[in-house]
């Protein structure tokens, strides 16, 4: 159960910073149909963050702070960033269109082999979860391949920013794939074939960048995110909404 | 039957007018001014409440305020599709906006300041809007008409999420019950004058009223709205900023109190708490989205010389 | 005591939120001369607010929220935006070098205006505040003063952005000037000279812009402000530092 | 006695050099690159205490914080300074920096995760600077020389409020003492590594030592800074994350681990956790700033042609 509820809990957490980051693009986007494609995502990813999270807090209750707060809200807004355990390419901060695409298109396309994995899970809930997460994980993966190719096979100038926006998100990759078993390996493999596909048909370089080096579980960016998103629910501890 | 007589004949019969339809000139640059107006209005409409998202207080009102925005998005695209059956460009109506030709819905120029905003917004503001917005179900250019029909269902869904936070926040603390009423004062009076000038000052009102692309006046909207309102704010349990608001048993209506319209127009006039900031983000944003949009125009370009 | 807790907190309030706004320019000012000059008026602007926070609480301890927390850290980590009593001017968010040195020096002439009265208060605390502060306000004033003259006059570029800045702050300096006796009209007047002055040396236009009418007490910006803010302090409230 | 005799008996006689001497270029060279790297590791070193200014947990901490950032412009402010008499120029060596032509200390490569951050840089990498820098209050060139024995000065009490900040956190809550702890753990080895490669690896040494510019080894430093640092952690009541650390009494000093300089490689060529995010600040901060300076320029060229 442990295991569960950590697995359950990092796969919610990864969700939850990224549609946070998509939720930035509320307002913002290049065009009304990406308004619409980005809030779709976010909607998605935030709906697995509430499933896995509650699911972890079911599986392991010692993880939940103790408020007075449903499982999912506890998580979500009274813990602090160490207590976090999502991979560092969520948090990035900031970046443009080209950066947001690079990001979403390795993120989909590493949690899409992974939930295609636990739809094998034992335990039903996750297996559930899992199932309805590759259909959504799919059209996020497609949606940020489509611009990625594009907009590497656009024009000049949307080239040179695709290609630092695939940069600037690279050395984050190696983290996402820390196994050493025959199955990771696998999973770093299919990631890198669809990887290459896509760069290849967006007429960009493959980057062969270092991974940044860890030092502490987060970025700087975390803890300013964390501050934003808990800040009304911490101002009201004892409120329900 | 010349187009003329045609036209007024389909409008007479209470039939729609279609994109490929003969229509006067008024008619089509009344419309497709009425149509941006409301698309601009969905647009902006998404910043106020659109800040709060990522400070939502619990990750299910954060889905709801998200998947709201997310409509609002959708609407604008509807509306941006109808106008350009009648002819105009989305790119050209947008820049009509950020240039402060085009107007949207003054609402959107009044600050939120707390989450009780988000639930008070539903209630008030989208109310207000269905209230104008049902009758245009029924209005003669068909593409509108079918667009409304769809909204409206959309914001009905909001105004009852909107409500149904406000009812949570009231039972919850004394801090949260202050949020509401306070959010309550400052959005009660600027929902009022969602429904425009009164009727004696309404330059506009007959013309589209013969064309049915409007169907009641503003005043008669405004009262049904308030009437509407009224029994909800007392089982809320929040006050109505307006000492004069009391059931008048001849007229069977609430009466109310004096309208600052000097305000609306000032607010109208580009000079509300945050006209600037909002035509700001809506130029940034299609400024730092331009790049893209040409990267696609480019990229389907070459794919086209590419298959052909 | 009421009235003198609750001049104090005005004041202190002006003060803090101007210091945010300052403070945000730390490894951001256009030169390193600039970077000494901001730290320092956000430094001093951050000692009123201290002195004048204890001082207002001090007046009137029932202003202050019951948490285990010293009066000035009290007042300022823990109370909501509705119950700060800062200018809206000082919230404003944003805006580029020209924006925020016109913004200073609306404010530091409004403010030295006042502390100069206040030299002559009846409490002795506010006194001393008042007699330390008219020497800083001088000071910040007279910075602020050089960089409006230098941008209005210095490329077309700058003479645009400097007209600009003074433009987007203008909306918001009647609301300085509430007051109706003849005491509050001295001020206003004190008030235009300078910058009439300031405008003429600058080559810059008297803007006639009409005020941004209120709508709630604070604008949008004041509640993201505070939630960065006071963050760490409300994640912790149990904590000294 | 010609130039370079007489450049060679003053740094024989302990006498500084001054701006209008002759120096060797190498000379120059050298002196130019040291005290620019000095300078820049000021200015970048802003940027992970000075993002903990807006958030400190009190108006005190906030108000020391403060002041210690606007310390570290000045200190960048006299170095420059001290680089210009050598015949360098300010901008250029801005612009070396963002293009990464020059460097600056590694430590600024590294998060700050906490405000336990803020009070672990001021203890051990303010307490490593100034085991560095305090032979540089003798350096052979004389502005250099000066501005160190004023940036020790400060250096000090700086290290001083982040040790103090620390013993209050100590003291506090639990979660307070864990992030000492884990802020200790992150820095440690970095604050190791401030002093350079190991002698047998270090290039400039002899040179730097001849010239007078560098009196003490690498590891000299670095063994002085360690032996200080463990009866101050004991005090505190924090771990120091090296299992081999531990005093030997026939050296009479501390003995500690293997540094990982493969690390310490990777972060100095560009590759540590922040080092893209520190330069694209600078950069961001130095292009935004150009119409300022570029007014000021044209504001000081028309007014002396007005006097003229």
């Amino acid at each position: 159960a442990a295991e569960l509820a950590r697995s359950c809990l990092w796969l919610g957490d990864d969700a939850l910073i990224m549609s946070h980051r998509l939720q930035e693009w509320v307002a913002a986007a290049p065009e009304l149909e990406d308004e619409v494609a980005l809030a779709n995502i976010g909607l998605d990813l935030l709906g697995q963050a509430r499933l896995l999270l509650a699911r972890a807090a079911k599986a392991d209750p010692a993880l939940v702070p103790a408020v007075n707060q449903s499982d999912e809200d506890a998580l979500a807004f009274f813990r602090a960033a160490e207590d976090f355990h999502n991979v560092r390419l969520v948090e990035l901060a900031g970046g443009d269109f080209a950066f947001s695409m690079a990001r979403l298109l390795v993120f989909s396309t590493w949690r899409l082999a992974l939930f295609q994995r636990l739809v094998d899970s034992p335990d039903q809930v996750l297996t559930a979860i899992a199932a309805k997460g590759v259909k959504e994980l799919t059209y996020h993966r497609d949606y940020a391949a489509r611009w990625v190719v594009r907009l590497g096979d656009g024009t000049d100038l949307s080239h040179e920013r695709m290609q630092a926006g695939l940069d600037e998100v690279w050395p984050y990759v190696d983290e996402l794939f820390d196994g050493e078993n025959e199955d990771d390996k696998a999973l770093r493999e299919e990631f890198d074939a669809v990887m290459a596909q896509v760069i290849t048909a967006g007429a960009l370089k493959q980057p062969y960048l270092r991974p940044v080096p860890t030092a502490g579980r987060h970025t700087e960016h975390l803890e300013p995110l964390l501050a934003e998103m808990q800040s009304v629910a911490r101002a009201h501890p004892d409120a329900t909404w | 039957m010349n187009l003329q007589e045609h036209f007024d004949a389909t409008i007479e019969r209470d039939q729609r007018i279609e994109p490929r339809d003969w229509m006067p000139e008024g008619y089509r640059k009344t419309m497709i001014r009425q149509v941006a107006q409301h698309a601009h209005s969905e647009i902006i409409g998404m910043q106020p409440e659109g800040d709060w998202i990522t400070r939502a207080p619990s990750l299910r009102r954060k889905a709801i305020l998200l998947a709201k925005v997310q409509d609002e998005a959708g609407h604008g695209l509807y509306l941006y599709s109808a106008a350009e059956t009648l002819g105009a460009d989305r790119t050209d109506l947008t820049e009509r906006l950020i240039e402060g030709r085009q107007k949207y819905s003054s609402i959107f120029n009044y600050p939120t300041l707390t989450f009780a905003d988000v639930g008070v917004i539903g209630w008030l503001v989208d109310g207000a809007a269905i209230c104008n917005q049902v009758p245009l179900c029924r209005s003669s250019y068909g593409p509108y008409a079918r667009a409304m029909i769809r909204i409206c269902k959309e914001e009905s869904f909001h105004q009852r999420q909107g409500y149904e936070l406000l009812m949570t926040m009231m039972s919850g603390t004394q801090e949260q019950r202050d949020m509401v009423q306070d959010a309550t004062n400052r959005w009660w009076w600027p929902s009022l004058m969602m429904f425009g000038p009164p009727d004696a000052e309404s330059t506009n009102t007959a013309q589209s009223m013969a064309w049915k692309i409007k169907r009641h006046t503003n005043d008669e909207l405004r009262q049904r709205f308030v009437d509407m309102s009224v029994p909800q704010a007392e089982k809320l349990g929040v006050t109505l900023p307006d000492p004069d608001l009391r059931w008048n048993p001849e007229r069977g209506h609430y009466d109310f109190g004096q309208i600052d319209w000097d305000h609306f127009k000032e607010v109208v006039s580009g000079n509300g708490p945050c006209n600037k900031i909002r035509i700001e983000r809506r130029r940034k944003a299609h400024e730092d989205g331009q790049w893209v949009r040409d990267a696609a125009a480019a990229y389907a370009a070459k794919h086209k010389e590419a298959v052909a």
